[in-house]
């Protein structure tokens, strides 16, 4: 399978790219990964006229901590995250689940974080594990940078809060204190495909053991990734233990809305969306050292 | 695949004079979203080319549009064929004309999107976004230019 | 590992055909270029059932460039080659939908081109406007013949056949007066073999006129001569060559429209043609498999002896019937469903139906409708045995054929060769400990957690076969072997069949080296060339060990009798004092007067006295039966009650395939036979919603399994050699993927038997896992 | 658009155009027709690379214009003039493959998976090859072939034969 014709342009640095995309329009779209794009452009489903490859802007290639964020440029790859010397570290832990699902270990190597964020399909990993750490997203444009919160970024399937000319530069994670903790549970049927349902969660705990802050968020669970706010209220300032997490993941299935699809009915997967909350929920309790 | 949507619109026109809106082809041609182009083939038929943009999903559809009214002029039944992308798109749309309050009408409608071929196996989800778009915002868009006449 | 001249055969040698392919060296034909050569792309309906109102080729041919020529159903029909005969015989196949398509994706309109790009601008161009016809997605509605899909048929009815064996009244008088009985609707699903080399071919003529066609082809000669029928070409202007082929499965024995298409533009353009189709074309259009729906009865006495057997199957055969069944089997061998057991009476009964959907039906990796026959009686029994109360090994024990009833005449007319089924169940039993596992089980039911072992035992049928019954468009299902000894001792053998990652190169050549002694290092195997190669039928439905294989070992046979007269002439004594022993010539008691094969190939080009120089033998090899590998496979899986996930702990297959070439080999077709099965049971399937829109057209949908999600497989071994097999060997490419589905099914039923749950459909997804809980949960409340 | 890539340490300057996929670059610019090509999704995994000495990149899913100026290793390069690479060999040795389509991306797969990870479980091997498919082996034996390349690699390079 063949993609359309279209022009391609190598952009050196972030001005260079926003130049063209600017120049361009709704005609151009930003090549990072291509990992969703290309197969797109195969089928001919996506035909963009331009193509702005930023693969060639080595600043956009880092991983690093910053004024209390964990900063992901635009081309880092996912297996950038799944082999950061910090992985292992507790409070890290909803990044490290995650890096080691998202499609399959070889797209891993070429696909990036950022531009899966902005691809926001609705059954995406890195989007529900976004709104679950918090994450904000750096979007930059003619007017210069603004910075968005994901909830705020992502607006429907596909569909975000940049606008034609303008390009993510970087996703923002809080950095988690050394009390925090998180777990992403995904279904899928085998590897590389799309979540039949997933959830993220990330707690973290106060000294007196209850719970500080909490952040649950489900993918494959509506038009795009979603946050389920009544569980994370219901969490906070409560002491771990299985009736919270059973209230949780009560929320998290009323609130999940997913479409029937070869993965499984509708009933299934908001069945499924609970039981991944809880189990999330259970595990990075376990990984705080609190048997709930 | 198949897809159903419904919802309404109040408009703050007469049914009459909505009904004279949607049956005429050029002008409810134009109120489909991202239209191209809309070449009129007689009272009840027209063909349009609408612009597809969901993500990373760009291209064309090309659509036949035949309109059938009732006779009572209050049931419009569009049947909308065309497709893209190697692709085949049948929808059919029904808006029916209710008269609420002085001046105003409210505009019911129901539609069905039946996809086949690659876009419906690989694009989905993407294509349902579209035919969303494209049937609900076509009657927002009727709205919009009633109120604004 | 010994390559030493003899004790070649059950050597674990290494492949002779890994060094190119590990090197990138493998020779497929997308590898394969001609200078000027064009690209076919393929226009394709989105309509499973529509009227073709119109093609407009005017903006492909005037706005693409490099777009050379394009040609429509109606261009062909004109040809006299608008339609395609099936394998099966008893039907046809549109190249190019003519009037109306038929099925989602059908061919519509060839493109020809400069370049893939070009070619797949072009085919983007094409417009056709279609009129949609009622759409028929299942053969029960089909059954209704209220739409009649297939005009151009002299019968105007959707049936295709009724095929039946066995005595009907008898069984059905059995099951009436049996005091046990069970019935229940099985569906085995439609798949797709999917291997990961896509079809395709490259076709050119050459400076002579002749058609070079190197294609996909698991059955090369059959190839040519259905090109020579379909085409008029007469059939020594016909080059067929299959090179090396990345898997085939069943997928790569049929003649698909593009091939057609592709000679058709070289004939007509004079240049050579490439079409490779891509992932989608080959899961939407190309042979399909199974798509069965079975109803099974079994009847039994209390004690759990079988009484009875009647199976009455509805088949999905799509819109033209190509399945690949040999001419007098429209229902394949499906006659072996009685299985592993006596059963005194059976009956089987096939009622096969068009639909809109893509044709097929072909043998994946099977033989001949043998998976669906396996799957039903394997099921079956343990319904019964769910039904009875009693132990599934204990009631299969109970049934079995026993060792010194074979040759066994079974209900439904075939005589099995060999076996001992008792023997090979408990070889499994043993190794897996199914007495601990029982235990196991009973101490997790009664912590409501859900374990399940299940059990499969299997006998195949394979080795299509003794001419008197088998043949395919009238050929017998014979194969051949040619080898040639050269004076140095090396030598080749050329085959009928066609490998496709079985192993041939080495297994041949290791049959040759252990028949005359030679070292299977020095034998060159070639196949797959219908210039060089003798007819075969080719390589599928496990036939190659049990036909070529015998064939290859009857030549060895007529070169070493050959061979004979020199040795004797070299050991100066009369021919009947010469004898074969320990791989080599001997005078009769003189141990120390010996001559090797190789200094007698020597011999034969150089001192071979009054005999006719040379040393080759060709064989025909008729075969006298079928061969009947057996298995006894353990599955042993835990359910999540939460999520319906099903994780296989634990698999053992015991295979009995009879001797074994090289159990190296012999393991990996194993492995991957058991990871086939695997994916059949619990992912592989190709759906079609109620307006016949294929759902899995491709491998993001179609689901493979990965290293992942495959378990980690257990083997075993029995070995009951086939008596009429001239090296005693069954085959085995195909009975894991036969045997092995049943197991899982039946080892998640098992799981779920606690909860009232009887059966599910393949493949077992989460969602039927956990809707078949609730569902048993919501009953109990 | 004209590029420079180099495969296997050898320059190709070629004029492509941009939608020219990597593998077919490879397999019709280059004449290097082991890569292959299995499917439309990037699911396969027979047209996997290796980019720059260590990412595996599946080369259906990159256009040829992306690779300009990098460093490209396929299956043809892994071997050192004669002697076989310990993943080749490995893969020989242990019946790691049966029709050979699926092997060398699997290979290249593994070599940078070796490469992050010298000292693999079986787990680490199974988790990082699923994303390349095999029809034919059941991946078991291709887990051994990793396995025994790997143990292979860690030997000092005096003590490899």
């Amino acid at each position: 399978m063949i993609p359309a014709a279209f022009e391609y342009i190598r952009a050196h640095s972030p001005d260079e790219a926003l130049g063209q995309l600017q120049k361009h329009g709704s005609d151009a779209r930003v090549l990072a990964g291509g990992q969703s794009l290309i197969p797109a452009m195969r089928f001919r489903l996506a035909r963009p006229a331009v193509l702005v490859d930023i693969n060639g802007i080595g600043s956009f290639d880092y991983i690093r901590v910053s004024n209390g964020t964990l900063n992901i440029g635009a081309i880092a790859r996912d297996s950038a995250v799944e082999h950061a010397s910090w992985i292992g570290e507790c409070k890290w832990s909803l990044l490290r689940d995650v890096s080691r699902v998202v499609a399959d270990p070889v797209v891993r190597q070429t696909g990036t974080v950022v531009g899966s964020l902005c691809h926001n399909d609705p059954a995406g990993d890195w989007t529900a594990t976004s709104l679950a750490a918090r994450a904000s997203v750096v979007v930059r444009g003619k007017s210069g940078q603004r910075i968005v919160a994901i909830d705020q970024f992502l607006i429907d399937s596909f569909t975000t809060a940049v606008s034609n000319g303008e390009m993510v530069i970087e996703v923002r994670f809080p950095v988690p204190d050394d009390r925090t903790a998180g777990s992403y549970q995904k279904v899928e049927r085998k590897v590389g495909d799309f979540a039949t349902a997933a959830a993220a969660v990330q707690v973290s705990l106060a000294v007196d053991g209850t719970i500080r802050t909490a952040g649950v968020a489900l993918s494959a669970a509506g038009p795009c990734a979603v946050r389920v706010a009544e569980a994370e209220r219901l969490l906070v300032g409560q002491k771990p233990g299985a009736d919270v997490i059973r209230a949780a993941a009560a929320e998290a299935s009323k609130k999940s809305d997913p479409q029937a699809d070869l993965r499984g009915s509708v009933a299934y997967k908001k069945h499924l969306a609970g039981v991944l909350v809880a189990r999330g929920l259970q595990q990075a309790f376990e990984r705080l050292g609190v048997k709930p | 695949m198949k897809l159903q949507y419904n919802g309404e619109e109040q408009i703050p026109a007469a049914p009459d004079h909505v009904w004279t809106f949607v049956t005429d082809p050029e002008k409810v041609g134009r109120c489909f979203p991202d239209v191209l182009d809309v070449a009129v083939e007689d009272a009840t038929h027209f063909d349009a080319v609408v612009q597809v943009g969901v993500g990373p999903v760009r291209g064309t559809f090309k659509l036949k549009v035949e309109l059938m009214p009732d006779a009572a002029k209050r049931r419009l039944d569009v049947k909308i064929t065309g497709g893209g992308f190697g692709s085949a798109v049948d929808m059919t749309a029904a808006a029916e004309l209710v008269e609420a309050g002085a001046g105003a009408t409210a505009l019911k409608w129901s539609g069905e999107a039946v996809a086949r071929g690659p876009v419906a196996a690989v694009g989905g989800r993407v294509l349902d976004a579209q035919a969303k778009k494209l049937i609900s915002q076509t009657f927002a868009t009727v709205r919009e230019r009633l109120a604004a006449e | 590992m010994s390559t030493e001249a003899g004790h070649a055969v059950g050597v674990a040698m290494k492949r002779k055909e890994d060094p190119r392919f590990i090197q990138g060296k493998g020779n497929y034909v997308d590898d394969l270029t001609i200078p000027g050569m064009l690209y076919l792309a393929l226009v394709r309906s989105p309509y499973p059932h529509a009227e073709i109102k119109k093609i407009d080729i005017a903006d492909a041919m005037k706005k693409v460039p490099g777009v050379k020529a394009i040609i429509t159903g109606k261009d062909l029909e004109a040809a006299g080659l608008g339609w395609l005969p099936t394998f099966h015989g008893f039907d046809k196949q549109m190249v190019l939908g003519i009037g109306k398509v038929l099925f989602q994706y059908q061919e519509v309109a060839a493109v020809f081109a400069e370049s893939r790009e070009a070619a797949a601008d072009g085919a983007e161009a094409v417009q056709v406007e279609y009129a949609p016809l009622p759409v028929v997605a299942d053969p029960f509605t089909s059954k209704t013949d209220q739409v009649l899909l297939r005009p151009d048929r002299e019968q105007k009815t959707n049936h295709i056949f009724h095929w039946e064996v066995g005595d009907k009244d008898a069984t059905m008088r059995a099951l009436s007066s049996s005091p046990r009985r069970i019935k229940e609707r099985l569906w085995f699903q439609r798949c797709h073999p999917a291997p990961l080399e896509p079809c395709g071919c490259v076709a050119y003529f050459d400076t002579m006129g002749r058609l070079q066609f190197h294609v996909t082809s698991q059955a090369p000669h059959v190839y040519r001569t259905a090109l020579a029928l379909v085409t008029g070409i007469p059939e020594d202007k016909i080059h067929v060559v299959s090179p090396d082929i990345g898997g085939g499965f069943g997928n790569k024995v049929p003649v698909y429209p593009g091939y057609v298409c592709a000679i058709v533009g070289a004939l007509k353009i004079g240049r050579a043609v490439k079409w490779i189709e891509s992932r989608t074309e080959n899961l939407t259009s190309t042979g399909f498999a199974r798509d069965y729906h079975m109803d099974v009865e079994i009847g039994a006495t209390e004690d759990g002896r079988v009484t009875a057997l009647h199976v009455a199957t509805t088949a999905d055969h799509g819109a033209f019937d190509a399945a690949a069944d040999p001419s007098k089997y429209p229902a394949g061998i499906f006659g072996i469903v009685t299985g592993s057991y006596a059963f005194p009476v059976a009956h089987a009964e096939v009622d096969a139906y068009f639909t809109n959907k893509a044709p097929g039906g072909i043998a994946y990796r099977c033989s001949f409708r043998v998976t669906e026959a396996s799957y039903a009686i394997e099921r079956g029994m343990d319904i019964l045995a769910d039904e009875l109360g009693m132990d599934a090994a204990e009631l299969r024990r109970k049934n079995f054929i026993r060792k010194d009833q074979f040759p066994y005449p079974s209900a439904l007319g075939f005589t099995y060769d060999s076996g001992d089924y008792h023997k090979t169940l408990d070889t499994a039993l043993d190794a897996i400990g199914y007495k601990q596992l029982l235990e196991e089980q009973a101490e997790k039911r009664a912590r409501g957690e859900l374990m399940g072992i299940g059990l499969s035992t299997f006998t195949e049928v394979v080795g299509a076969g003794p001419s008197k019954h088998f043949d395919i468009l009238g050929i017998k299902m014979f194969d051949s072997a040619e080898i040639r000894i050269h004076p140095t001792g090396a030598g080749i053998v050329r085959a009928g069949t066609k490998s496709q990652g079985q192993g041939h190169e080495t297994t041949w050549a290791q049959i040759v080296a252990e028949e005359l002694g030679l070292d299977p290092q020095t034998i060159m195997v070639e196949e797959g060339d219908t210039d060089t190669a003798p007819y075969g039928l080719g390589t599928y439905a496990s036939r190659s060990t049990p036909t070529a294989g015998a064939a290859i070992a009857m030549a060895a046979r007529r070169i070493r009798e050959k061979a004979r007269k020199i040795a004797a002439h070299l050991l100066e004594v009369g021919e009947t004092d010469v004898e074969w022993k320990d791989y080599k010539f001997q005078v009769k008691g003189v141990p120390s007067k010996t001559v090797t094969m190789k200094e007698v190939a020597f011999a034969a080009y150089t001192n071979m006295a009054q005999n006719e120089p040379g040393l080759e033998a060709t064989f025909y090899y008729d075969p006298p039966n079928m061969t009947y590998p057996n298995g006894a496979y353990v599955a042993v899986v835990d359910v999540d009650r939460e999520t319906g996930e099903v994780k296989v702990r634990r698999f053992l297959a015991v295979d009995d395939c009879g001797t074994i070439i090289n159990p190296m080999v012999v393991e990996g077709q194993i492995h991957g036979g058991l990871t086939e099965g695997f994916a059949i049971a619990f992912m592989q399937e190709i759906q079609y919603d109620g307006d016949g829109n294929n759902l899995n057209t491709n491998f993001t949908d179609y689901l493979l399994p990965t290293s992942l999600e495959t378990p980690h497989w257990e083997t075993a071994k029995t070995i009951t050699p086939s008596p009429h097999h001239p090296i005693g060997a069954k085959g085995v490419g195909e009975s894991p993927n036969v045997g092995s589905p049943a197991a899982f099914v039946n080892a998640v039923i098992d799981a779920l038997s606690p909860l009232g749950v009887r059966h599910i459909d393949m493949p077992i997804t989460r969602d039927k896992v956990w809707s078949a809980i609730r569902a048993a949960e919501d009953r109990k409340k | 658009m004209k590029v420079k890539v180099t495969v296997n340490g050898v320059a190709y300057e070629r004029d492509v155009k941009p939608r020219t996929l990597l593998a077919y670059f490879l397999r019709e610019a280059c004449g290097l027709t082991g890569t292959h090509v299995g499917c439309d999704t990037s699911n396969c995994g027979c047209c996997v690379v290796v980019m720059d000495g260590g990412r595996a990149v599946k080369s259906c899913t990159m256009f040829a214009v992306q690779a300009d100026g990098h460093q490209i290793m396929t299956v043809e390069g892994l071997a050192n003039g004669a002697t076989l690479h310990p993943l080749q060999q490995g893969f020989w040795d242990q019946h790691g493959l049966q029709c050979g389509y699926c092997t060398p991306g699997m290979m290249l797969t593994a070599y940078a998976l070796l490469k992050h990870n010298p000292n693999p479980s079986e787990a680490d091997i199974r988790e990082g090859l699923a994303g390349n498919l095999c029809r034919c082996t059941g991946y078991q034996n291709i887990v051994k072939a990793v396995q025994q390349a790997a143990e292979k690699m860690r030997e000092p390079v005096s003590a490899r034969s």
